[in-house]
């Protein structure tokens, strides 16, 4: 059983380039779907699942897996696009995303989805739900570790910092929390919407190990990623700075790419863009 | 307001605050029990609040120009109901309903009550409303402010980190929270139920002024709500150390004595202890 | 309560529900048997039995863990804390928090117990109830312990009157109410043997116990424990002695009333429930709780799909509730065994109207 | 401004332009409007609001039981708020929604404009078939729930005008369909009123009652076109007031035809379906329908669909009221 593979930064870089194309792909489809926080979280969605996470996509429910919740369930096609990129499930089921009877649901949902490991799409539930796995993993002395992306307008969620809270006190260092921090939320700038600076301050006054890196960067994911899994008695949160609509010129960095599906001829235009990336 | 003659005031705030122990001792025992721990922690901060620093009017409770507060803390409810009623709201002898239906008096606040401008009881509500009634304030331009006291425990809910978020966003220097930091929750100690430290970080990380102060000192508790607020543009928050129990030996800093009922021969030590207190700091 | 004071002598020694052992069933029944109708003088506290029974479940199942928000020592969870603390998680006051938790212990293969009083775990936790219990069906049984109107005095914000509406409405979860201790711990062993999302109401204080050892607790099934063809009581949780006390005061009068104790709110067992339509023509539902979304509106609801017959409803009349003791509470909310009494003689005036049999096509 | 010019206004226009229009009206008539959102500020409407009254609209963030808490607060302090929510957040913020709004019977609106099916694609997350029994459990609250885009101007004015207290309004995101629009515009403007907790009976008929609300108007009526086909008279009511229930009207349908249905875009659970069995048990017992989601999650899909699989359609109103008066008598599980 292969746990990890060793892969270059080249090959990853292409798995997230073809990952991208198949979001675009799957939103216009089904002409829904949120593009923007699907884009700027594919890299280190890559990184977990073909590089950091001990997976077996033979396998989605072996017991001894790293886990991974996408707290910020609305980027489920990015999600949907690196598992079946990963061989979770066949790629021709991404086209069926979003449709009635449908395994792709909007948000994820872990009774459907081969590999989803928990349903969300409600904010700021995923973070308990990943320390609840961790706390379970230490209590059956498994060691998997859990790792969970938010998003940052998430965080103005108060469960959010009831899990912080909790997963410090309970000393979860195999847990990982990783923002994607694109800056954007549904209706403008997180920063004029209800502002979460400092950022960094927050989570390390409530006891976490924090690290700082660019969420495009691959090797500086996986590295940050790594150095977490050696942290001891406390758990790590990852700000991992990001892009909304990352890799799509006209998507980057505008607020009215959070969820509008793309026409025809835009998503064109996209998987033109990406191909010569 | 108070501010000619320090020693005279911390004198007068002293006696008011003990007077407030007793009532509050007789009202308890009388009633069958109740948050004995969290209503003795509280009381000195409620007795400087409301003989030294709000501005209010006990026979006008609605007042227009009051300044406001909310005790997030609903289980010192009768901590509060002590307090006003020596300060006039309405006279002690309601005080004796306890035990009565329809009573105003309750295990949590009831807004039945004189003083009280909104119930509570359930832990994490209370910042958030008053958030509202700061941003309502600055909207109508009032000078009112806006007092709020939460217990530590309470902080474990996200709704106060959602509350001390958007109190800092609204830029709220009208907003002005306590916490009775006693260290002690319901079940235990608040940093073995989930560790609140280091606590001020968190507030200062969420946009806070923060200042700490001894709980159980009108003077220090004074200074610290005189200077409010702290910064300019920020709400302030004040940290104020608390023995749950204060003054009860038997009950200081314990655990079980976060609720229940007193023995009559445990309340008799009890008020002569804070007699003996009375006397000695007299 | 005063109501439940007026309990005369037990009829047999009443077999001590308190102990511990896994009770190993000579007869194999394979049906919820009635058991003796009557509340025995012995009062037993519910919260009590509920911290035993999780201790003897956690004692038997290692995969039981217990969650809790800062309320251990009122929920008795503290037992399990002081018995198993490996296996306990204090969350602190974090009700949503502790939700998310359970959801993700379940699906690394823990039964997680999350308790904390009912109105925070309907409330409070709600979305995270649906959202990360419900939706995906995890194994997580949610515990609502001080519930409906008495809770010690604590007032409006502490009492649940609405959590059996709530949590009905989320598909997904089974609603177990329990009349007494020993309804409560065997049906603890039900719900831990049974895979999926539970919700688990239970009373804060003493009551009288009804059943007895020999009875065997089914989920989704009502018990009949009394009969009668005058009418039909129908009852939840620790109304059923007040409905049974009711049901004796009016056999006096000559009036032979039937009481059925539905202690699985949902699924509701409809067959019970149109049993008792079709054969007595008049239900009153009785139930600590609002009128609205519980026991009322499920009995409602299964009667005018399947039988039409005049339903009278005692419980909370859509108004929050205050401190008080049990007793006053018990008279001013109309929880009282005269409220049921009255409750009967509203319904048989209507079943004597006729009201109900026109379309009544049973 | 009269009936006439709103219809006018919101000719044409989605539940929630409606609301977002007729929010902006009312702002200008009353500064003691304000508007506290969670990161859906816009996607309520309220944005033509927000940019005219820029110190009247709080977005506090996605942190809804902050929201709903800011609200209670800002009416202590003589506001008039609307808290703008997502419908699935309601059961987010139940509890502030119940301790420190309706507890304290406070004059705040929560507003939804995404319960039910509405946000179908969204996932199941983004449903919202429990609202209606969260907030029908809580004492001291009134619903309401609109039909067409003009009754949803009409009805945002009048609760924030008139109806003191905590209320719920409940509106579509999407059009409402032309059935519903034409028979509510029908009834306005030829004089018709709004009055809170009093059902409109908006076609009359003998055999069989259909209750609705909101969405599912337009299927009623469009059920009763059906019912007629076959000769079947069937009474359509309008039950914008969900809580308190216009009980009267209820007994009218109960005795004066032989069955009633009711529709809503909820779980037949907590709704008004309940609430119609409720009234109905205690009076005299005919047999009820209930048209609706039968407890359960539903997929993901667009909203119309979502209907036709769940069977919240004109052709299960029909079925269910044959069934009724063919006198068979059988649970719809």
């Amino acid at each position: 059983m292969e746990l990890s593979r060793a892969v270059s930064m080249d090959y990853l870089r292409e798995v997230s380039i073809e990952a991208r194309r198949n979001v675009m792909k799957m939103i216009t489809h089904a002409q829904a779907g949120h593009v923007g926080g699907a884009l700027s979280c594919m890299d280190i969605l890559v990184a977990l699942y073909f590089e950091v996470m001990r997976v077996d996509p033979a396998r989605p429910r072996w017991e001894d897996r790293d886990r991974f919740v996408l707290s910020k369930g609305h980027a489920s096609v990015a999600l949907y696009a690196v598992l079946a990129e990963r061989g979770f499930f066949p790629k021709r089921d991404l086209m069926t995303f979003d449709q009635i009877g449908s395994r792709l649901q909007g948000h994820v949902d872990m009774t459907k989805t081969p590999g989803v490991d928990m349903s969300t799409g409600s904010l700021g539930h995923g973070l308990s739900a990943a320390a609840g796995m961790a706390l379970g993993g230490k209590l059956a002395s498994k060691d998997f570790r859990v790792h969970a992306l938010l998003g940052d307008g998430e965080l103005q969620e108060g469960q959010v910092w009831e899990a912080v809270m909790f997963a410090a006190g309970r000393r979860l260092d195999n847990l990982t929390a990783i923002i994607d921090y694109n800056k954007l939320q549904l209706y403008g700038a997180v920063a004029e919407m209800l502002p979460i600076e400092p950022l960094l301050m927050k989570w390390q006054a409530f006891g976490w190990h924090t690290m700082e890196v660019d969420g495009h960067d691959m090797a500086q994911i996986i590295g940050s990623l790594r150095r977490a899994a050696m942290e001891k008695d406390r758990p790590t949160v990852i700000v991992a700075h990001t892009v909304k609509g990352k890799g799509v010129s006209f998507m980057e960095r505008k607020v009215e790419w959070h969820a509008k599906p793309p026409t025809h001829k835009e998503c064109e235009r996209a998987l033109a863009e990406l191909r010569e990336a | 307001m108070l501010s000619e003659a320090p020693e005279q005031v911390a004198e007068m705030l002293r006696q008011k605050s003990m007077e407030a122990r007793l009532l509050l001792i007789n009202t308890l025992h009388e009633s069958g029990g109740g948050h004995y721990g969290g209503c003795l922690s509280e009381l000195d901060i409620l007795a400087v609040l409301y003989n030294g620093i709000l501005n209010i009017r006990p026979d006008d409770p609605e007042w227009e120009g009051r300044d406001h507060f909310i005790l997030s803390k609903g289980h010192g409810a009768i901590g509060l109901a002590s307090v006003l009623a020596l300060r006039g709201f309405f006279p002690r002898e309601v005080l004796k309903t306890s035990k009565k239906l329809d009573s105003c008096v309750g295990w949590h606040t009831t807004i039945k009550m004189p003083g009280i401008e909104h119930p509570t009881g359930s832990l994490g509500h209370g910042l958030s409303v008053a958030v509202g009634l700061a941003v309502a304030k600055k909207l109508d331009k009032k000078q009112s402010r806006v007092f709020v006291l939460l217990g530590d425990g309470e902080c474990d809910e996200g709704s106060v980190w959602e509350g001390a978020m958007a109190a800092s966003k609204y830029r709220l220097d009208n907003l002005v929270a306590i916490v009775d930091r006693n260290g002690i929750s319901y079940d235990s100690r608040t940093e073995e139920v989930m560790p609140l430290e280091p606590f001020a970080d968190k507030w200062k990380a969420f946009g806070w002024a923060v200042r700490s102060a001894d709980g159980h000192s009108v003077g220090d508790l004074w200074n610290a709500f005189s200077a409010v607020p702290f910064e300019a543009g920020k709400p302030s928050v004040v940290i104020a150390s608390t023995i749950k129990g204060k003054g009860v030996s038997f009950m200081e800093n314990s655990v079980a004595w976060h609720a229940g009922p007193t023995t009559d021969e445990q309340y008799r030590t009890a008020i002569k202890e804070l007699q003996k207190r009375a006397e000695v700091a007299r | 309560m005063r109501s439940l004071r007026r309990t005369r002598s037990a009829r047999e020694p009443l077999q001590n529900s308190e102990r511990h052992e896994r009770e190993v069933p000579t007869v194999d029944e394979s049906k919820a048997r009635a058991p003796r109708a009557e509340p025995t003088s012995k009062l037993v506290s519910m919260r009590d039995a509920f911290g035993k029974g999780l201790v003897d479940a956690g004692r038997r199942n290692d995969r039981i863990v217990v969650l809790d928000a800062d309320l251990a020592s009122s929920t008795r969870t503290s037992m399990f804390a002081d018995e198993i603390p490996e296996r306990f998680i204090q969350v602190g006051i974090a009700e949503q928090n502790m939700v998310g938790l359970a959801a993700g212990l379940s699906t690394v293969g823990y039964i997680p117990f999350a308790c904390t009083f009912a109105v925070f775990m309907s409330k409070r936790a709600c979305e995270q109830v649906s959202t990360s219990v419900a939706y995906p069906r995890l194994n997580v049984k949610l515990v609502g312990a001080y519930s409906g109107l008495y809770t010690g005095k604590t007032g409006a914000t502490h009492q649940s009157l609405e959590d059996i509406a709530i949590m009905r409405a989320i598909p997904n979860i089974v609603v177990v109410v329990p009349a007494d201790a020993v309804q409560l711990s065997k049906a603890l062993d039900a719900i831990v043997e049974y895979d999926g999302p539970v919700y688990l109401r239970v009373a804060r204080d003493a009551y009288p116990v009804i059943f007895d050892e020999s009875y065997r607790f089914e989920l989704g099934k009502a018990v009949v424990l009394r009969e009668g063809n005058d009418a039909s009581i129908v009852a939840a949780g620790i109304m059923t002695q007040t409905a049974l006390y009711a049901a004796e005061q009016l056999a006096r009068e000559g009036l032979q009333l039937r009481v059925v104790n539905v202690s699985t709110i949902k699924p509701i067992d409809r067959e019970a429930i149109c049993k008792a339509a079709r054969e007595t023509g008049a239900i009153v539902t009785v139930e600590n709780h609002s009128i609205i979304g519980g026991l009322a509106s499920s009995v409602a609801e299964v009667v005018t799909e399947e039988c039409p017959v005049p339903v009278e409803k005692v419980g909370v009349t859509d108004v929050f509730g205050e401190s008080g003791s049990n007793e006053d509470l018990t008279v001013k909310y109309g929880l009282s065994v005269d409220s049921v009494v009255e409750a009967v003689s509203r319904v048989l005036a209507k079943k004597r109207l006729g009201l109900g049999r026109r379309h009544s096509t049973g | 401004m009269t009936v006439g010019t709103l219809a006018e206004r919101v000719r044409n226009r989605a539940g929630r332009d409606a609301f977002g229009e007729a929010l902006q009206l009312i702002g200008r008539e009353n500064d003691a409007v304000v508007v506290v959102g969670a990161d859906d500020i816009s996607s309520l409407r309220g944005n033509a609001f927000a940019a005219e009254f820029p110190d009247r609209a709080f977005n506090v963030g996605i942190a809804e039981a902050n929201a709903s808490g800011v609200a209670a607060g800002l009416a202590l302090g003589g506001k008039i708020p609307l808290v703008l929510l997502y419908g699935f957040t309601v059961l987010r913020a139940a509890e502030q929604i119940r301790d420190d709004v309706c507890y304290p019977n406070l004059n705040v609106k929560v507003v939804t404009t995404s319960s039910g099916l509405v946000m179908g694609e969204g996932g199941v997350t983004h449903h919202c078939t429990e609202d209606l029994a969260v907030t029908r459990s809580l004492a001291n609250m009134t619903i309401v729930q609109p039909a067409s885009a003009l009754e949803t101007a009409i009805v945002t004015k009048a609760v924030v005008e008139r109806l003191k207290g905590p209320t719920f309004l409940r509106i579509a995101r999407c059009r409402y369909e032309d059935r519903a629009e034409q028979a509510l515009q029908d009834y306005y403007l030829g004089g018709g009123a709004f009055e809170v907790g009093k059902a409109v009976t908006l076609r009359e008929g003998d055999d069989i009652t259909l209750i609705a609300s909101g969405l599912m108007l337009s299927i009623a009526l469009h059920a009763a076109d059906l019912l007629a086909e076959s000769g079947v008279s069937a009474r359509v009511m309008n039950m914008h007031t969900i809580k308190p229930l216009d009980s009267a009207a209820v007994i009218d349908g109960v005795t004066q035809t032989r069955g009633i249905v009711t529709l809503e875009d909820h779980n037949v659970l907590g709704g008004i379906g309940e609430a119609v069995c409720g009234v109905v048990s205690e009076t005299r017992p005919i047999p009820v329908r209930r048209i609706g989601v039968r407890d359960t999650y539903c997929a993901i899909g667009p909203m119309d669909e979502l209907f036709e699989k769940y069977g919240l359609t004109a052709e299960a109103t029909v079925e269910a009221a044959k069934e009724i008066l063919a006198g068979g008598s059988r649970g719809s599980r």
